[in-house]
């Protein structure tokens, strides 16, 4: 498979004043799984210089869809272009979610909703889904996610939907008790919140984690984190981890 | 018709004048899904101990205008592992293999380079005087003219490949470094490695690389290694290999009119994982447009 | 509540810690066309020498990643005409004035630093011992702690007026030399000056500056200019001025946490001629988000 | 007045591969007079890094034009930004070519033809107007130039339009006779070949003239081009300069 391709972009809509949908024309058929990301070059100069990672939002026959945050230089040139140009992309790399068998939960912080929509799509009607955000303007495709998980529970810090709080409170009280395999995707502090909650339970809880990247392929040795078995790079040994083996 | 593009370092041929840099092309695995790796020229792994080495603690990374910091520490799976693992699969590649290699003191320098001598499959031997990052004295020996010569002395002494010594760029005159390890019997000169390096963040007041500094590498500092690479050409006899912020034809076509006998391409592997063979690509177009026929007419070239 | 944005350079005080660096301001006239240049903490002159300079050879600026070289060769209209045409529209605002100043041996050194320090309306001086563009040996001191030492004894031994130091980055030490100057008497270090580099025409096969090389300043040099004023600032007890590739708040913010007690805006004001009045707003707002209120506690706060 | 601001892109159109026009909104009512000159900042980010000099081409009401051919890659990423997007501009810098009192010479060469076109709108039906280019293709604007000029000559390299030759040939045999002031932009080339034809004669002759600069505002002493009194500077000494007192 061809790992490097121009793409040309479809639609690049703002959802909220920081948050994006990408969507881009393939070249050809990708074959990509659920947890894998691409790196997106944003220009055609060197600043910025590096590929910026993200993950698959979405990917229906030729038109590849990602969700990002403007979070700094990268994310912020990219979110001003337009229809029509293009892009280089490299990918999908990375080791993708574990597939369910059966029924799961799906834990999604934020932005964090990006990487685990797919996996929904792909595994229709049996995820229950817990998804927290600061804010109902912050809760995305929220039809979408419905059609695609078996059940939903919306968590919002300020309390504008469903329950007031933080997603992993939400999910203590209402699917702790669930004995299911975990997908997740958030902030740092939800997945160790999440840690605490698990420990003495025994199910698999994946975790898709980010690093800063420059390769993407495992070359630089860049983008480690720390495991139970030494440093791990998260673009080749991850971005999915198991829960368990992350040392936080 | 093809210009021809072979040039010697020591006694290495090289097909093409276009290596990878150390530390950026993993063990060429990495890039052979993207395209063929016999393309190349050489391919310089990264840097390699006697024993494997964790490196440094994230975060190792962070981009800067048009360049980026390092701090990987070296990190690497070590002499034994990597011939067992590594070197096979490079062996069933055509091209050429150069092992760059340092130690945390000058025994451990004669010790590896006893070692990777006496591999086969391995071309040519990189040292690596230069490393930017927190780090014993003596990995740091191509600041000091002193340690430099001696180290150099006694490696040569060890080996039978083709020696190279990769300068660091953070000294006053590094035409005076080259022409220590000319001296010395190093039969080439790569240079520059990254120039060492700092960003903080405003918010947390902590830098953003975990050991404070790392090496700045990427276009940024191209200008400085071509300055360098030049002043080097200059000053010795033996082949210069221009590394530093490379990332098209255009760019190593400059190190070639410099003096350097070859290039080595580095963070543009990130960038581009097909940059190396789009620059090879780029050189031969180049030298069919200005009707030259091989690429060592070129070499050293500028009108000053 | 408004920070306190006050700093003091030996004797000097400034009302902000934002200059404008030598050589990227002109005399102040150029951009009091976009702003009231009253609301700098100062400006520090071109460089000035006893006779007018006619310069190096056009051309003299050439872009690169994120940087540009030059090779202005210093310029000037020397000392009198300065006196007479420039520093009279310059006392009008209400700033302080730094004078740079070179010579071509240490006599004139001492000479026009003498000839500065008693001239009203100058109210401070930055000895440049860095220029990296082909030049005379004293004019590069900055390269040889030997001669360091002995210039700046000799100067400051001369001069009553606050003496700032102006340090070249083409060293391995430079808390090395930034100790020297301490020693003998300097009153503020200021860094980085330009990183000589290259670039050349592939077409042509010329250097495309006038002089071969020159002096490579902008975003791209910045991660190394932060590093050594952290550097310095940690070996000196005397203020440190940060230079290189600042173009926003953010990046000036980086610089007094790693140490420095004041930072000078150059290539940026190029970029954009409001830069620094534009990043004295962003440290502005950046200190009363932060609830820092006073500058000075902001300075040399880098958790290591 | 104001020296420095953004304007919006109204159109940035492919007039042929490699030459754009490209028009703006200036936000306010600006004096700009023909041979002065502004600088556009490309991108918001530093790679390219400074502002690039174009004269002005055409300035009406709040709608400011700039005719420009790409050379490098300021001008590359120029001419991929879209109606729209933003730009910071300062300017207008730089000495304008003096009055015309009377009738005059106007010698453009290929894209040179971008700093003489306002001059002739200003000062209409005056002008008789040389202007050369390497094909037809390359002649830009002709009917808004056949109004704003008295006479127009055309020479073409390649013979596809009128004379074939270069334009200052073509001036020697139709201009030179006459006794009007000159105003001439273009390539070095042309320049050098017209100071060898004026020698014997008393005219007038402004050229404007190009270097690469930094600041636009003669700070930084980089763009001085060798004339008979030393070192000048093309920002604010120039760009327009009296042909005898250049050393070409
Ligand atoms: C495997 C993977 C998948 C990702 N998927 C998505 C996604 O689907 N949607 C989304 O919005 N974001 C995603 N991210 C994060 C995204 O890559 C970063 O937000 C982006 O690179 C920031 O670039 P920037 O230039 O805007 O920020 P910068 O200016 O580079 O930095 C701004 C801030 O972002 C942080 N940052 C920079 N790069 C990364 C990175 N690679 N990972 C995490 N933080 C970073 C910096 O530390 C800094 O605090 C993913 C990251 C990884 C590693
Ligand atoms: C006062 C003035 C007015 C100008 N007006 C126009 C105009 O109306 N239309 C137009 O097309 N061009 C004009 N130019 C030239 C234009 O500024 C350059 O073509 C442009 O800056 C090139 O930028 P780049 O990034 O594409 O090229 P780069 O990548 O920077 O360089 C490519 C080539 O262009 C040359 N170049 C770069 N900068 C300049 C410069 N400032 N002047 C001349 N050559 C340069 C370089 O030497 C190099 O050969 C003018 C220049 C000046 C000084
Ligand atoms: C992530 C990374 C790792 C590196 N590791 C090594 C190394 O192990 N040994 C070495 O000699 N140089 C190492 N280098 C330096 C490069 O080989 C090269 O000299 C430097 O990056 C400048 O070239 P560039 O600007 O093209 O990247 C490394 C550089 C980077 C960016
Ligand atoms: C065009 C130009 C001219 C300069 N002239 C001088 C000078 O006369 N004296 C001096 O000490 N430094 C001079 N410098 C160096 C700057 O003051 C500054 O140290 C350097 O450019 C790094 O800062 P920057 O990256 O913000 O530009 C000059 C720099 C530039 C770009
Ligand atoms: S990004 Fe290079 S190893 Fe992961
Ligand atoms: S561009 Fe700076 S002096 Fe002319």
């Amino acid at each position: 498979m061809n790992k490097i391709f121009k793409a040309e972009i479809l639609k690049n809509q703002a959802l909220t004043e920081d948050v994006y949908c990408l969507s881009i024309n393939v070249p050809f058929n990708i074959e990509a799984k659920p947890g894998q990301f691409f790196i997106i070059k944003i220009n055609e100069r060197f600043d910025p210089l590096l590929g910026r990672p993200f993950s698959i939002f979405d990917l229906e026959d030729k038109t590849l869809k990602f969700l990002y945050r403007v979070k700094g230089k990268g994310t912020s040139v990219l979110s001003k272009l337009r229809e029509g140009q293009n892009l280089q992309i490299t990918g999908p790399f990375g080791k993708w979610y574990p597939f369910p068998k059966d029924d799961y939960i799906v834990i999604a912080g934020g932005i964090g909703i990006a990487s685990v929509f797919y996996l929904m799509k792909k595994f229709p009607k049996r995820a229950y889904l817990f998804y927290g955000a600061r804010h109902r303007r912050e809760i995305f495709y929220y039809k979408e996610l419905e059609e695609v998980a078996k059940e939903v529970f919306i968590s919002t810090e300020c309390g504008t939907l469903d329950y007031k709080g933080v997603i992993t409170e939400l999910f203590r009280r209402k699917g702790l008790h669930l004995n299911l395999p975990i997908y997740s995707c958030g902030p740092m502090i939800m997945i160790r919140e999440l840690k605490k909650l698990l420990k003495n339970k025994d199910v698999p809880c994946y975790v898709a984690t980010e690093e800063r990247m420059a390769c993407g392929v495992g070359a630089c040795l860049g983008c480690v984190i720390e495991t139970k078995e030494g440093f791990k790079r998260v673009c080749t040994e991850g971005p999915v981890f198991e829960i368990g083996d992350l040392i936080l | 018709m093809k210009p021809l593009l072979e040039v010697k370092i020591g006694e290495l041929t090289l097909k093409n004048p276009v290596l990878t840099a150390s530390g950026t092309f993993g063990y060429g695995l990495e890039y052979s899904q993207f395209f063929d790796i016999s393309k190349l020229g050489g391919i310089v792994v990264k840097g390699l101990s006697l024993k494997p080495k964790e490196g440094n603690p994230p975060p190792r990374i962070y981009e800067t205008p048009c360049g980026m910091i390092n701090s990987i520490g070296l990190q690497n799976i070590g002499f034994d592992a990597f011939v067992k693992e590594k070197l096979p699969f490079l062996k069933k590649f055509d091209t050429k293999i150069i092992a760059n290699f340092f130690g945390e003191n000058l025994e451990e320098y004669e010790e590896i380079a006893q070692k990777l001598d006496a591999t086969d499959g391995i071309h040519a031997l990189e040292m690596n005087v230069s490393c930017p990052n927190k780090t014993s004295e003596w990995r740091k020996m191509g600041l000091q003219p002193e340690l430099l010569k001696e180290s150099v002395r006694k490696v040569r002494s060890k080996v039978k490949k083709t020696l190279i010594v990769k300068l660091s760029p953070q000294v006053t005159d590094i035409a005076y470094m080259a022409k220590i390890c000319e001296e010395e019997g190093a039969d080439a000169i790569s240079l520059i490695n990254t120039i060492p390096a700092m960003v903080i963040d405003v918010k947390t007041r902590k830098s953003l690389i975990g050991t404070l500094t790392g090496g700045l590498s990427g276009p940024a500092i191209r200008p400085i290694a071509l300055r360098m690479v030049w002043e080097v050409a200059k000053a010795v006899k033996i082949p210069v290999i221009g590394i530093g912020g490379i990332v098209n034809g255009r760019d190593a076509l400059e190190f070639f009119i410099a003096g350097a006998k070859a290039v080595a391409v580095g963070t543009a592997n990130f960038i581009n994982p097909l940059s190396s063979i789009e620059i090879i690509e780029e050189i031969e177009k180049f030298l069919i447009e200005e009707k030259i026929e091989n690429i060592n007419d070129l070499i050293g070239s500028l009108i000053e």
